[in-house]
């Protein structure tokens, strides 16, 4: 039952990951772009770590997972950040 | 299988090694130039460590593996110096 | 005594790491790890004279596992040479940089190249020695910047990636070998190797790989600038000792796990590679409008006469020939690694008076610097071939080798090549001859002149007269056809 | 190690030693640099006076040392070392007053007078060179050693005849090296021995022993000046007068004949060589060159240029004497190696004087300079005449047993002409100098005088020389026949050469 | 059915490594072939997983990407800063085919003689004798035991290497303050990730011994995370003073020297350690390893001698305004 459901993540967090990367290409603008990925591949990583956790037994290598995708969330929005001031500051021409 | 795994990546590898080789021979930017060496460094990484592979079930040979973190630091050293020398040389060139 | 084989190597080592913590105290400490290892070197050669080759296993794994230094009659030498010439380019150098920063920087970047070099002499393991090449390579580049000028900046860039290149081709081989003969271990290699596809490429990798490092024409390019750009006694290591330590891995691996590889066609390859290499680099240098050029050409072209001894070492049956060829390409290259070292120590002297290095305006040097003027016509002395120079009885047995062998185009490069270095030589001197309107005052800068001049006798009356124990402590290495049944 | 084996090396390191540190010395040091100089010169005399009598005792004087496996540095006494020894060193004696003299005021002393010293010890150690291969190192040593006294002056023009020299001479020593180690790859170390050692061997080497003999005879001719590979002698004549001294008597055009009577006397043996049928052309090259330089010499007019060509011809009568079978000629040749050089010694110290002394340098200016420097003149003369062959100075007595030995070769058709030829050459361009010297009034005022006249003409140190070399050469001729003379030191190498 | 699965995600790495690397040497645009390099490393520390080598993957994703890409990055961004050294296209490279040939050649040559080499090869070769010795080593993770005992000597040297290139690095002049001070988001980041960096590179430190992880790995983290505070723009005021600077610089390869110095001269033999004793060496040694290296890799991204490092005092006070003045003028938001 636990197999299942956790393959069922799995499969649903890939959905998300190929779709973040499908609006990296084909989006218009960067903005956009960004959106698309950083919001398609938290979600997408948050399910497959609740998958990968359901399928261990150990709670700190589960403990472990959710510490990954807190990391990988702050790094991205971080970065998605980032680019995004850096591209505004450009556009202003500065 | 396990020789296919080893020839299917050590054969990865040579044509890595080559193809940084020559486009290291044939490009003059000194940037490129060090990416090329980096990448047939990188080849011969792959190579080492297909030759290691003993299969899924038999822990690998351990000696390549160390043998390939040593390079992998002395790439990073010689990398990091030869970056410094263009940097260095950019700034001469502008002063 | 076995230990003696770690302190050369641990010696100049420590010296590097204790010169990176108290910098102001590099010149002291710099001068007393050296000297350290030069005895450190005489013990190692004392030691095989006295017992034959040396093995020490570090950590106490039997080589293979671990990893093994060798001390033969061949390492030995050159650990001898290069310690001695570290001693020289040392007490030259506490002179030769006046700033203190720059000294220090000196001393670390010399002292960790001296470690390699030492450490890849008395190397016994092929992997071992892709690291040992890396450290040389990369402090040699290191060195060759320390001017900071565009030049010596660019020279150091493209010596620096073209090691680089030289290591990864080195590299590759040793991954071949491995794959197939399943060790790292030099002599178990060469019990092992047996002529096929794996062995050829393996050795075609690290022999080009190695002739990238050791310049051989057509590979040279970077040399002259390198060399000819970085501080004197940095020109003096890489071309008296770091081009020679490549050329001693060539050596060391066709004697021993190449041996069972080597064909007449490819040594012979090798052989007139070398000969090109002497005609060119000499005319080169002929053509050379600065003394340190020169110097530097001259260095390939003396490398060429190294490799000119190939095919009477590799190819022939004929163990008196055989021996006393390999006699011969030591005292050359060990003459030639004094010579040089001297040569451009002081040209370092002459360009540090004059204010520059350029031969047609050097009149009147041999009025300001005698000894240096006289440095510099023994080192060319040397460099010839003349007697008493060490490089006479190892043109010598070339000549002879080259007859007894009938290869009779040997002797028409070693005639080219001899009246080619007469020429740059005395071209040399006979500008500073020169007699000045005004000379300037004769001075002496005795911390830079004597190693050098102590250099230059080295090479022209040590060498000549007192080097008979060359051939005895190399008697019975590598007897001919590898150790192969 | 007794005494008979050290007493070759001490004779070598008599001049090497102090030579070595007069080039410590700073330019100041005039009188520790002369005691020096002095003190080497007599040590070595009277060294070399030991080996003499112990040679004729037939005593064995060996000094060796192992280079490298095969490669032995042997320093030996025979006759015929002996004979050369004696006169290098001699003659350096002279040459050291006359050069403390020649250069009281110059720069460099220092650096000049260690090479003088080191270009003695190569001419003495190849004197008693025991093998082709010690030879071949001195031969080398000599050349390097000469290089720097005849740049010695650092104007163009000497740096450019120093050029010269050089060219030559090293081209030669390559050419003899690739002889020698041919040779010794042959036949093994070639130790000189009387008689030759390469009889022995087998036939069909007998035409590689052909060539290797035309390889060293090319490159000995360099310093020996046989034309055509004469061209740097008169160039190196920029050289200060003692340089050319020693160059021209001793030194170096002698190391080139000695050389060529070593090779065919102590290695292939003088019947060996003529068997080979390698004597005639060499004899033929001596003769072309002993006309040639007399020609040439008529018409100089720099009269060092002249001595000069007077040299190349001169020297090449030993080669002659070498090239006739039979051992009258080989006295002849053998002790003319001695007889020119004292002869000629003492004209480029007469040569020297006037330069020194008046600023004379041409043929031209020499009108009535027997008056004002009668001594030097005199010498002058003593020398010119003995190299004419008048009697009794010592050239009469070698171009005597010469054409004797010509005849006893059934080869008089012609030798004798060219020596007929030669000697009348010979007086055809001194007799003009003696002439104006002697017999022309002098000009109101001489070119350059740097000395004037007082009770002595010239400088003691200047003057004795030249002197003593003159009575030299005549007492040669007339005590020809005393024990100990040159000829009679001859006539012993004839005798053991032709023992067997 | 797991031997195509298997093969297929062989296929997709390959392919996908492929064309990384070919872009990467390739690409018109230098930025881009930058990227793609970084993509090429992060990739091959999969392929490093792949085939069983986590401690290389590690160090591949640290080193081999990390800093390799940050270095490259930052040469980058100095190249688009003067004109004449934009991304120039290789033009000789792509319009000569010689290269190519010459490369395929070879490749087709390596790969034959490799061929060769696993036909006649004794697949075992030392790993038989790497495991038997295991135990005698002190640790259980046999790349650890190979890296810091049998072939210590290697890694000494290794060290080394990684010390000249850092001395190298300082000899060609000052380091210039580069970075701007970073806004209220990137700071606050780093400020939250550095401490879980050091935490993480002591947990790989310790974790060496019997798992993978070890020195080098521990070290490129703690490097990553200097990195990580000299990107966000804090400035080198904060390094240490220059002794303590120098002494963390050779701490890894003087401790390591000393110890195999020690047992030799107490008469074992240079890097022998007792083997009751190997644990305990191994792990003081990886520690001062780790200390080292964290420093020289930090260090060497400088690009040249941080003030602190510098011997002269006065030119340490200039350098210093000089940052603040960077400071100062730096576009805060």
């Amino acid at each position: 039952m636990t197999e299942i459901l956790a393959a069922l993540l799995v499969t649903l967090g890939l959905a998300f990951f190929i779709a973040g990367s499908i609006g990296l290409l084909r989006l218009p603008d960067l903005y956009s772009r960004l959106h698309a990925l950083t919001k398609a591949d938290n979600v997408g990583l948050g399910l497959l770590v609740m998958g990968l956790a359901l399928l261990t037994d150990d709670p700190f290598i589960a403990l472990k997972l959710v510490l990954i995708w807190l990391l990988v969330m702050a790094a991205s929005s971080a970065s998605a950040h980032l680019i995004a001031q850096r591209a505004r500051r450009r556009e202003r021409g500065t | 299988m396990i020789l296919d795994t080893q020839l299917l990546y050590g054969l990865v590898g040579i044509f890595l090694f080559s193809l940084g080789l020559s486009s290291a021979f044939a490009s003059s930017a000194l940037l490129r130039r060090i990416l090329a060496i980096n990448v047939a460094g990188a080849g011969l990484f792959l190579l080492l460590i297909a030759v290691a592979y003993r299969g899924p079930e038999i822990n690998p040979d351990p000696l390549p593996h160390a043998l390939v973190l040593t390079g992998i630091v002395v790439a990073f050293s010689a990398t990091a110096l030869a970056l410094a020398l263009v940097k260095r040389l950019r700034e001469t060139d502008d002063d | 005594m076995t230990d003696s084989l770690v302190w050369s190597i641990a010696l100049p080592l420590s010296g590097a790491i204790l010169s990176v913590l108290l910098p102001r105290a590099a010149n002291g400490i710099g001068l007393a790890s050296v000297l350290g290892s030069l005895a450190a070197a005489l013990a190692v050669i004392w030691t095989v004279a006295d017992q034959g080759p040396l093995t020490y296993a570090i950590g106490g794994w039997t080589p293979g596992l671990g990893i093994a230094l060798r001390a033969d009659g061949l390492s030995a030498l050159l650990l001898l040479l290069s310690a001695l010439v570290a001693v020289a380019a040392s007490v030259y150098a506490t002179a030769y940089f006046r700033q203190a920063e720059q000294r220090q920087r000196f001393w670390t970047l010399w002292l960790l190249l001296l470690s390699a070099l030492h450490a890849l002499f008395l190397a016994a393991d092929l992997f071992n020695l892709y690291v040992t090449l890396e450290l040389l390579g990369l402090s040699a580049a290191a060195l060759t910047a320390l001017s900071g000028q565009r030049e010596a900046l660019e020279a150091a860039l493209r010596y620096l990636l073209l090691g680089l290149l030289g290591s990864l081709a080195f590299l590759a081989g040793v991954a071949l070998l491995y794959t197939g003969y399943g060790s790292l271990d030099i002599s178990t290699l060469t019990h092992r190797l047996s002529p096929g596809l794996t062995g050829w490429s393996a050795a075609a990798l690290m022999t080009s790989g190695l002739l990238i490092k050791t310049a051989l024409f057509p590979l040279h390019f970077w040399l002259p600038p390198a060399h000819a750009n970085a501080p004197a006694p940095v020109s003096a290591i890489l071309s008296a000792l770091v081009v020679k330590a490549a050329f001693y891995l060539v050596l060391r691996l066709w004697l021993e796990p190449f041996a069972s590889l080597s064909t007449p066609e490819l040594v012979q390859m090798l052989g007139v590679l070398g000969a090109i290499a002497v005609i060119w680099g000499s005319w080169q240098a002929l053509q050379a409008e600065r003394l340190k050029l020169l110097a530097a050409y001259s260095t390939l072209a003396q490398i060429g006469y190294l490799f000119l001894f190939l095919p009477l070492i590799l190819e022939t049956s004929d163990e008196t020939l055989r021996h006393a060829a390999l006699g011969g390409l030591l005292l050359m290259a060990l003459t030639h690694g004094l010579a040089k070292s001297a040569l451009f120590l002081a040209a370092g002297v002459v360009q540090q008076h004059a204010g520059h290095d350029r031969i047609a305006e050097l009149r009147g040097t041999a009025q300001a610097l005698p000894a240096t003027t006289f440095t510099l016509a023994l080192a060319g002395v040397a460099l010839i071939g003349l007697p008493p120079s060490g490089a006479f009885l190892g043109k010598w047995q070339l000549i002879a080798g080259a007859l007894q062998a009938e290869l009779w185009w040997m002797l028409g490069v070693v005639l080219a090549g001899s009246l080619l270095a007469a020429g740059y030589v005395f071209r040399l001197l006979g500008h500073a001859f020169g007699q000045a309107r005004y000379p300037a005052r004769s001075l002496s800068i005795g911390r830079q002149e004597i190693p050098a001049l102590g250099l230059g006798l080295a090479a022209t009356l040590l060498l000549g007269l007192f080097s008979a124990p060359v051939w005895s402590l190399l008697a019975g290495l590598a007897p001919a056809g590898g150790l192969n049944p | 190690m007794s005494f008979d084996a050290w007493l070759p090396a001490l004779i070598v390191l008599s001049s090497l030693l102090p030579g070595v540190l007069i080039f410590t010395l700073r330019e100041g040091s005039h009188r520790l640099r002369t005691s020096l100089n002095l003190g080497g010169a007599l040590l070595k005399l009277l060294l070399v006076g030991i080996m003499i009598w112990g040679v004729f005792h037939e005593h064995v004087y060996e000094s060796r040392w192992s280079l490298a496996p095969g490669l032995d540095l042997v320093l030996h006494a025979d006759a015929l070392s002996v004979l050369f020894v004696s006169l290098s060193t001699l003659l350096w004696l002279v040459t050291t007053v006359y050069a403390i003299g020649y250069l009281e005021t110059s720069p460099h002393r220092s650096r000049f007078f260690g090479f003088f010293s080191l270009c003695v010890t190569a001419t003495v150690g190849l004197a008693l060179a025991g093998n082709l291969f010690t030879f071949v190192i001195f031969y080398e040593l000599l050349t390097l050693a000469t290089y720097p006294l005849v740049a010695h002056r650092g104007t163009p023009e000497a740096i450019r005849g120093a050029r010269i020299y050089l060219k030559y001479t090293l081209s030669g020593g390559v050419l003899l090296l690739f002889g020698v180690i041919w040779l010794q790859v042959l036949a093994g170390p070639i130790a000189f021995v009387q008689g030759g050692i390469l009889s022995d061997l087998p036939a069909e080497l007998h035409p590689q022993l052909g060539w290797i003999f035309l390889l060293m005879i090319l490159g000995l001719g360099v310093k020996a000046a046989i034309v055509p590979l004469h061209g740097w002698l008169p160039q190196a004549m920029v050289a200060p007068a003692p340089v050319s001294a020693l160059l021209h008597a001793v030194a170096v055009v002698k190391a080139g004949a000695f050389g060529i009577v070593r090779v065919v006397y102590d290695v292939y043996g003088v019947e060996f060589a003529a068997e080979l049928g390698l004597l005639t052309s060499l004899g033929l090259a001596a003769a072309v060159t002993i006309v040639y330089g007399s020609v040439r010499a008529l018409s100089q007019d720099n009269l060092k240029k002249r001595l000069a060509y007077s040299t190349v011809s001169q020297v090449s009568y030993i080669a002659l004497g070498t090239a006739i079978l039979g051992p009258i000629a080989t006295i002849g040749g053998v002790v003319h190696l001695v007889h020119q050089g004292v002869m000629k010694i003492t004209l480029f110290f007469a040569a020297g004087n006037y330069a020194e002394t008046l600023g004379i340098h041409k043929v031209s200016e020499m009108d009535g300079v027997g008056r004002r420097m009668p001594g030097t003149t005199l010498a002058f003369s003593i020398g010119a005449l003995g190299m004419i062959g008048v009697p009794p100075v010592a050239g009469f007595v070698s171009k005597w047993y010469l054409g004797l030995g010509a005849v006893e070769a059934g080869l008089a058709s012609w030798v004798l002409p060219v020596l007929v030829a030669s000697s009348l050459l010979n007086a055809a361009y001194f007799l003009p100098i003696l002439y104006r010297a002697w017999f022309r009034t002098s000009a109101s005022d001489w070119p350059h005088e740097q000395i004037p006249a007082r009770r002595l003409e010239t400088h003691g140190s200047l003057l004795w020389p030249p002197v003593m070399t003159a009575l030299l050469a005549l007492a040669a001729g007339l005590f020809a026949a005393a024990p100990y003379s040159p000829l009679e030191w001859a006539e012993l190498i004839a005798a053991r050469e032709y023992r067997q | 059915m797991t031997d195509v699965v298997w093969g297929l995600l062989d296929l997709l790495l390959i392919l996908a490594l492929l064309a990384l690397a070919w872009g990467s040497l390739n690409s018109r645009n230098l930025q881009r072939a930058v990227i793609y390099f970084i993509g090429f490393g992060l990739l091959l520390a999969l392929v490093w997983v792949r085939l069983r080598a986590p401690d290389i993957a590690l160090a591949e994703a640290a080193i081999g990407a990390g800093l390799t890409g940050a270095l490259l990055l930052a040469a980058l961004r100095d190249a688009s800063h003067s004109p004449d050294h934009t991304d120039r296209p290789d033009r000789a490279w792509r319009l000569n085919p010689v290269p190519t040939l010459l490369s395929l050649g070879l490749a087709v040559a390596l790969g034959l003689a490799y061929l060769q080499a696993l036909e006649i090869a004794d697949p075992q070769r030392l790993a038989v004798a790497v495991f038997s010795h295991l135990e005698q080593s002190g640790v259980s993770n046999p790349v650890t035991a190979v890296l810091l005992n049998f072939r210590a000597y290697d890694t000494l040297l290794e060290l080394a290497v990684l010390l000249t290139a850092l001395l190298g690095i300082m000899a060609l002049g000052q380091a210039r303050p580069a970075y701007a001070q970073a806004g209220p988001v990137l700071a606050g980041l780093v400020q939250w990730l550095t401490p879980l960096l050091i935490l993480v590179s002591a947990y790989l430190l310790w974790i060496g011994a019997h798992a993978p992880g070890g020195a080098f790995q521990a070290g490129a983290l703690l490097a990553g995370a200097g990195v990580l505070l000299r990107l966000a723009g804090f400035p080198d005021s904060h390094f240490p003073a220059a002794l303590i600077l120098r002494g963390m610089v050779i701490a890894g390869v003087s401790l390591f020297l000393a110890v195999g110095l020690v047992l030799m001269l107490v008469g074992r033999g240079f890097l022998d350690y007792p083997p009751a004793w190997a644990g305990g060496l191994i792990l003081l040694i990886e520690t001062a390893a780790t200390l080292g290296i964290a420093a020289t890799l930090m260090l060497a991204f400088l690009g040249g001698r941080p003030a602190a490092w510098s011997l002269d005092t006065s030119t340490t006070g200039r350098i210093q305004a000089a940052d603040m003045v960077r400071h100062n003028t730096g576009d805060n938001p």
